[in-house]
């Protein structure tokens, strides 16, 4: 080992690391304390909406993946597809969002919510209503700029809202 | 002085008492049933990264290591002499300061030549 | 049966072990057994806790904060539930020797704090050997961690014990150097004379021992840039890869103990030990060495570690020179001057710069062939 | 030193590939199913003395905020679990920071990416020799169904073929929140599930004799 | 009962034995070193408990036990560098098997 | 007279704290010192080019995240450029700027691990790689903001962007590019002239020029040998020949090289995100490009410089709505491959660094 | 009375340690135990006031030497053959056990000439004085290091590599 610089470098090394012990910490206390997601956030679920879907099946379709399985039956009378099962394997979908783009009818959502974990595979499992956008299911801006609008402003570490709102 | 020692001796025993009843509760722990055992051969290999070990375990190492043991041992013994001369120094004045000065000397020309053989370095 | 009626002229008077402390041995000696394990123990889980917390501090984290208040409990949480764990031992394994290693490994450093002076006066005894003993005890240690690696029979733990013999047999020399300086100026080797007769800390009489003792004791217990041995880069988790449970906590305690060891040592040798106003003695002993510890921890945060070949090339090359040569400088100091010690301490500043300097400037010259 | 030609192994190379061939379609032939989820303690209503609850509160405690995870980070997932680990998300607040590299001495196994055919037997072997008690978390799609790559040849469909899972973590990859709420549910998991009081040990000596 | 001289003495000689026992009958050269290590332990003892019983003032034994443990280090480094050198060579530390003069 | 040491094999990965994903190396070691060593891959092997034939010129994009899922940005715009290149898809102007700074952000965050990365490899207990990894966070939340994803972004589409940046999104650049060069001085400050650091990785692991020109190298690994070499300035794509930057290169070839090219990189990608912030126009983010791709019949290749190095896509089509063939030039894998030759004769823990500054990223390497 | 324990316990682990030593067939383990015999052997040195000595033995004996025999014990790869004996077994025993009876005998027939003064308390001063006062084995101490160089180089010079 060569000394060419007698321990300086070392000094300033544990000058920044000192420096850093009388920093605010960045550390987000999760659980209590958490982030404002992106507004365009693809969050690990997706949101249906059922009244504006028609069935059209395009998202299952564009879909990499086949996550999305549509199951529709013709209704004679009013001339149009009923869907009856739709569902989303949470647990498989990578959350790409290329559904979202091509749904044609903006029935398809991602979700803002990410806390999904669950202790069973089935339970990672989403079929019709457990899609329905509710108040604990918001719905993302992800190519959606008025719902995006809506929602609050993303935490950035860069400016450090966390810190006003305490 | 012995009482010292008494002392001594009974914390050694103590510390190693201690450090046994320590290794000893989970066995205990075992016995109730709460600390779990599921030996398995698996369980039970050698973790090499997740691999299973090629050869064997024992590793025959470099020559190199023994020149450092061996440098050591002799300052090792060089120490012996320099504790009770740094007690005393004051008392034992300049004679006994250059009598450990020779005494160095010598064994500092077995390090310069175990230098100057470069069994001081990894190659 | 002649052999065990010994001439009655050959009795003599032995020492007895009688009591010479109100309360009799056996309650000073249970007593202090019992603080001294205790205190220990708590200590070095406040060592965890320091570590991870001022670790978490200069990451710009928090550090474990769920754990009690301040997260305070943590390392009672980690200590309940490794004893909690299974205990596995490999088959290939040297069983007996698996099972030997961390007792041999964590009595001694126990061992080592009988003699610390916590107070005025080593609680426990005052042995006049007390600074060789400490070293010869630890070097006990260090056959732990190689029974470890080999007990394990694992590529990765014998790499590790093997790593480890190799930085003790180096940094043990220019540590015990160091220390016989501080020895040269006391002319005792017990713990609580040289803690007496620090009227000025020796860290400013002996500013180079200071410095060659700090980075060889952390050699020694293989911390910050030097914790080759379990390198998590290189060799997983080095000699106690294979360890599980109590016994791999036990190594975990070790490594602390250790750190504080080196701690108290520096605090005994260097910092004035438990003198300092106002305060009780035990406490500035105790702020001491957690100042101490607190320096280990923020060089930890900040080296990057250092090879086997430049670990030993250190060693060798660098600080036993220099132990030698500050040896010898201190003990001419001591017979010109045995009285005059004040002045010294410029004096002395300006040899361990010149030195350093100098030595840097030759190792950097591949005098001899230093470059590595 | 000079070492030349192949006989520097014990093995040759063509022997190794070929056993890891094997190993591998052992593997692959009996893992077709998904194992079952360890979730009966979802149902499950344990009655025990209060000495005992006691004793197991505070171990369960214990182990709740000292959770070790295994290094295992094989894919991209790998890094949100650094980042998770990192200032930001911190996961050393809840005592976790102390990531083992050695499997004997970690309690969690936190699947972080795409799992390989291949590297498979590897994931086992490092999961069997981690030690009881252990918990395994699925993070992100890959570890949970195979994610974008299941319908491909080389990976496995999902960590529950090979290992037991405890907790599944949607996401391609999950948030670092969303696997720290992963893990508070492991917590949770933890207290409740009451990891082992074996309340009858002779019986229970009986059983692991049993199954030797 | 006290324990005197004999004690030491008798001790020191059980201790010698052994290692006489061990450094004739043992083939590996490295047990061999360590019984030669234990045989200069035992005279050790003997030394100091001559200087402790016999002339406890002059310290003589134990200077002697010193200059005896320097002596033992040497012989330790050199002997196995000697059996490192051969096992170098031969691929054994046998010392059945070392035949000097077929070298 | 050689010493009779046995070569004692040791197995570095898969499973390994340092070996950055699975990545396995079987060592054979005299000692400490590593006398060969033989790089296996393909624990990761996912198949990446085989699926992408069954995907559609879009869905490929989300595989692309995957491939060096530390610089998704850059693999998106690259396999974007392949794309418009074959279908002859024309891009608006403003994509192209939105494209640029994506890919410059991408190229600094991507730096950041590899540095953070390598100094934690050289066992700088954690504390590096946090602090970069507190950088990197604030350009994830960038990346955030404009598509809702943290690691696989999935942005790009062939002829732009999936969707305009978010109004907050420039002013937060502006932010983060007056804040950024500060704290790239800091982390030289920390471990630049670090003596451990300048004697553990100095001179290690050279990679000269002539092997790194014949093992193509390429990206900071070349550029550490000294080789001005970059594909932005060689065959400029996309816009880079509208902006002023220069190329660090090293001089000896060796770890420490490596190191300073990426960090100096990183201040180079600073200017060119200056001038792109400055320059960026109005307009339309994405041309109009029908739902399904249907390029014609031919082949073609488009590279760009990643942070790793060359990333090129060689894409064959049949006319259909799927590519053919999907070919990945994946400049970790050519990079690994000077791993032997630099390794030899080296100790372990220069194994774990030499292989740390090579920055590889195992997605990329095995596909 | 405690003297008398610790002789007793330190004797009969001192004895079991060389035993071990000859008696064990794993290297390792003979040598691990050698380093039991080594400490028990301090700890007789300390019931006989020799306290400095006794550090110095654990210093040397089990922080030096046994280090080095564990380091050859690693680098010759003795442990797979174990550590057999040689033909020379049972003459060898019948010569250590010749031994011990002759100087058993030896022991009980001398009278020794006990001093009566008890042992001076810190060796260490004392042990400073022997060695490097006036008149003390200032000759001795010199040729010492002479022997370690020799040591050093002789060792170098056999196990160094050409
Ligand atoms: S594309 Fe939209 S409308 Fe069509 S089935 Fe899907 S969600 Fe419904
Ligand atoms: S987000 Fe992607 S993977 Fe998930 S359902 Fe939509 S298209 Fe399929
Ligand atoms: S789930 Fe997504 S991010 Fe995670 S490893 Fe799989 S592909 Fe990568």
């Amino acid at each position: 080992m060569k000394f060419e610089r007698y321990g300086i470098g070392i000094a300033k090394g544990l000058r920044v690391t000192f420096k850093h012990l009388f920093r605010r910490p960045v550390t987000v206390q999760y659980p209590e304390q958490k982030l404002h997601m992106s507004r365009r956030i693809r969050g690990n679920e997706l949101i249906w909406d059922k009244d504006k879907c028609t069935g059209c099946a395009t998202c299952a379709k564009t879909c990499p993946q086949g996550v999305i399985q549509v199951i529709t039956s013709v209704d004679a009378v009013e001339n149009k597809y009923v869907v009856e099962k739709f569902e989303v394997d949470t647990g498989y979908c990578i959350s790409c969002g290329l559904c979202i783009e091509a749904c044609p009818y903006e029935a398809l959502y991602m979700g803002y919510a990410y806390e999904r974990a669950k202790y069973r595979r089935e339970d990672v499992i989403q079929t019709n209503e457990q899609l329905l956008p509710s108040a604990d299911r918001l719905r993302s801006g992800y190519m959606y700029p008025e719902i995006a609008a809506q929602l609050p402003r993303q935490t950035l570490l860069l400016e450090r809202i966390t810190e006003e709102e305490e | 002085m012995l009482i010292n020692y008494g002392y001594i001796g009974l914390f050694i025993l103590a510390a190693i008492a201690f450090t046994i009843v320590m290794l000893l509760l989970p066995a205990i722990f075992r016995l109730v049933g709460i600390n779990p055992r599921k030996p398995n051969p698996i369980k039970n290999a050698t973790y090499e990264c997740g691999m299973e070990t090629i050869g064997r375990s024992w590793v025959q190492f470099n020559f190199r290591y023994y020149f450092y043991a061996l440098m050591f041992i002799a300052l090792d013994v060089m120490v012996v002499f320099i504790y009770p001369w740094a007690a005393e120094l004051r008392k034992l004045g300049y004679f006994g300061l250059m009598a450990v000065l020779i005494f160095v000397f010598v064994v500092v020309v077995g390090y310069l030549y175990a230098w100057r053989k470069r069994v001081l370095e990894w190659k | 049966m002649m052999i065990f009626n010994p001439d009655p002229s050959s009795v003599r008077q032995m020492p007895t072990l009688a009591p010479d402390w109100p309360g009799g041995f056996w309650w000073h000696w249970l007593l202090f057994t019992v603080i001294i394990i205790a205190f220990v123990l708590l200590l070095v889980m406040g060592y965890i806790w320091l570590e991870r917390r001022a670790m978490g501090r200069m990451q710009a984290r928090l550090g474990p904060n769920r754990a009690g208040p301040f997260g305070l409990l943590q390392p009672v949480a980690d200590a309940l539930k490794v004893m909690l764990k299974e205990d596995i031992v490999p088959v290939n394994a040297d069983k007996i020797v698996h099972l030997l290693a961390p007792i041999i490994a964590f009595a001694p450093v126990l061992i080592i704090f009988a003699v610390v002076p916590f107070a005025n006066g080593a609680l426990l005894a005052d042995l006049n050997i007390g600074i060789v003993f400490v070293v010869a005890i630890s070097s006990i240690s260090t056959l732990g961690v190689f029974m470890a690696g080999w007990g394990s029979s694992n590529k990765y733990s014998l790499l590790g014990a093997m790593r480890n013999v190799a930085s003790v047999v180096s940094y043990e020399i220019p540590v015990v150097l160091s220390i016989a300086g501080v020895v040269l100026i006391t002319g005792s080797l017990s713990m609580n004379q040289i803690v007496l007769a620090q009227e000025i800390p020796f860290i400013l009489l002996q500013p180079l021992g200071f410095l060659i003792f700090f980075i060889g004791g952390c050699a020694e217990i293989n911390r910050s840039p030097f914790d080759l041995l379990e390198a998590d880069s290189e060799i997983v988790a080095g000699f106690h890869t294979e360890y599980s449970g109590m016994k791999f906590a036990m190594f975990y305690l070790v490594e602390y103990a250790e750190a504080l060891v080196i701690s108290a040592l520096i605090t005994t040798l260097f910092l004035g030990g438990w003198r300092g106003p106002i305060l009780p003695p035990w406490l500035w002993f105790l702020v001491k060495v957690m100042v101490v510890f607190f320096v280990m921890v923020w060089t930890r945060t900040t080296l990057p570690r250092v090879r086997i070949d430049q670990l030993m090339a250190l060693a060798w090359k660098f600080l036993f020179p220099l132990a030698l040569l500050n040896l010898f400088i201190t003990g001419i100091e001591i017979l010109a001057w045995p009285t005059a010690i004040a002045w010294l301490i410029p004096v002395n500043i300006a040899v361990m710069v010149i030195l350093v300097l100098l030595w840097s400037k030759l190792f950097k010259l591949g005098w001899g062939r230093v470059e590595v | 030193m000079e070492v030349t030609g192949k006989s520097k192994y014990i093995y040759s190379d063509s022997e190794l590939d070929r056993s890891e061939g094997q190993i591998i379609e052992t593997l692959k032939a009996q893992s077709q199913q998904p194992l079952a989820d360890p979730d009966a303690w979802l149902d499950e209503e344990i009655d025990r003395n209060i000495l005992l609850t006691t004793v197991d509160a505070v171990f369960d405690w214990a182990r709740r905020y000292s959770v070790w995870p295994a290094m295992f980070a094989p894919a991209c997932c790998a890094f949100e679990m650094i980042c998770m680990a990192a200032s930001r998300f911190d996961l050393s607040r809840f005592g976790m920071e102390i990531f083992r590299a050695s499997p004997r001495q970690a309690d969690l196994m936190l699947c972080a990416g795409t799992m390989t055919w291949k590297m498979a037997p590897q994931l086992k072997r490092i999961y069997e020799q981690m030690a009881e008690p252990k918990w395994v978390i699925a993070m992100g799609a890959c570890a949970i169904s195979g994610g974008i790559f299941r319908s491909s040849y080389a990976v496995v469909p999902g960590y529950n073929r090979i290992i037991p899972v405890d907790v599944y973590v949607p996401g391609c990859p999950p948030r670092p929140e969303a696997v720290l709420h992963g893990i508070r549910m492991l917590h949770r998991k933890i207290a409740e599930g009451h990891v082992n009081i074996e309340l009858n040990p002779l019986k229970a000596k009986q059983e692991r004799l049993k199954d030797t | 009962m006290s324990i005197a001289l004999e004690h030491y003495l008798i001790l020191a000689t059980v201790l010698f034995s052994i290692g006489l026992y061990g450094a004739l009958a043992k083939r590996s050269a490295i047990v061999i070193l360590m019984s030669i290590e234990l045989m200069l332990n035992a005279v050790n003892i003997a030394m100091i408990a001559f200087s402790r019983y016999i002339v406890p003032l002059m310290l003589t034994g134990q200077v002697f036990a010193i200059f005896i443990i320097v002596v033992a280090a040497a012989e330790a480094a050199v002997g196995l560098a000697i059996t490192m050198a051969i096992y170098r060579r031969r691929e054994t530390i046998d010392t059945t098997e070392i035949n000097l003069m077929k070298w | 007279m050689t010493l009779k040491t046995e070569p004692f094999v040791l197995n570095v990965g898969p499973q390994h704290p340092s070996t950055h994903g699975v990545f396995r190396m079987r060592a054979t070691l005299d000692g400490e010192v590593v006398v060969d060593i033989e790089p296996i891959f393909g624990y990761l092997h996912r198949g990446i080019e085989k699926l992408a034939e069954e995907r559609t010129y879009t869905g490929v994009i989300p595989l692309t995240d995957r491939l060096d899922y530390l610089s998704s940005m850059a693999n998106n715009l690259g396999y974007c450029l392949a794309v418009e290149k074959l279908a002859g898809i024309p891009v608006p102007e403003r994509a192209q700027y939105i494209r640029v700074i994506m890919a410059e952000l991408q190229r600094i965050a991507s730096h950041l691990i590899a540095v953070g990365a390598f100094l934690n490899d050289c066992g700088a207990f954690m504390t590096p790689i946090v602090y970069m990894i507190r950088e990197r966070e604030k350009i994830l939340d960038l990346f955030d903001m404009v598509c809702g994803q943290r690691l696989t972004y999935n942005y790009m589409r062939p002829g732009g962007v999936s969707q305009e940046i978010p109004d907050e999104f420039l002013p937060a650049l502006d932010k983060f590019l007056k804040q950024m060069p500060g704290w790239i001085d800091e982390y030289d400050q920390l471990l630049k002239e670090n003596e451990i650091l300048l004697a553990r990785s100095k001179g290690v692991g050279t990679l000269s020029q002539e092997l790194a020109i014949s093992i193509s190298a390429s990206g900071p690994v070349l550029r550490g040998s000294g080789i001005k070499w970059d594909i932005r300035r060689a065959d400029p794509y996309s816009i880079y020949e509208r902006f002023e930057f220069d190329i660090p290169t090293g001089t000896v070839g060796d770890c420490y090289d490596r190191y300073r090219v990426r960090v100096e990189e990183m201040r180079q990608s600073l200017r060119i995100l200056e001038q792109a912030r400055q320059q960026i126009p109005g307009g339309e983010f994405r041309s109009k490009v029908p739902h399904l791709i249907r390029p014609p019949v031919g082949e073609t290749y488009a590279h760009i410089e990643a942070p790793k190095g060359e990333l090129g896509f060689y894409l064959v089509s049949d006319n259909s709505i799927a590519p053919y063939r999907c070919h990945v030039r994946a400049p970790s894998l050519l990079n690994v491959t000077a791993l032997r030759d630099l390794m030899i004769g080296w100790k372990i823990a220069d194994l774990i660094l030499i292989f740390g500054s090579m920055d590889i990223c195992m997605g990329e390497i095995d596909r | 009375m405690g003297v008398t324990i610790a002789f007793w316990i330190l004797a009969v682990a001192a004895i079991l340690g060389a035993l071990g030593v000859v008696l064990l067939r794993n290297v390792f383990r003979a040598a691990l135990s050698l380093v039991l015999c080594f400490l028990a052997v301090a700890g007789l040195y300390v019931t006989l006031s020799a306290d400095f000595l006794a550090a110095v033995q654990i210093l040397v004996y089990v922080g030096a030497i046994a280090v080095l025999i564990i380091l050859a014990i690693m680098l010759t790869r003795d442990v797979q053959r174990g550590s057999p004996g040689n033909r020379l077994q049972l003459p060898a025993f019948i010569v250590a056990a010749l031994f011990l009876a002759i100087v058993a005998f030896a022991i009980f027939q001398t009278s020794w000439q006990l001093a009566e003064l008890p042992p001076p308390a810190p060796t260490t001063s004392d042990l400073a004085f022997r060695l490097l006062g006036d008149g003390g084995f200032i000759l001795p101490l010199e040729i010492a290091p002479v022997l370690l160089l020799a040591a050093i180089i002789g060792a170098i010079v056999l196990v160094r590599e050409k």
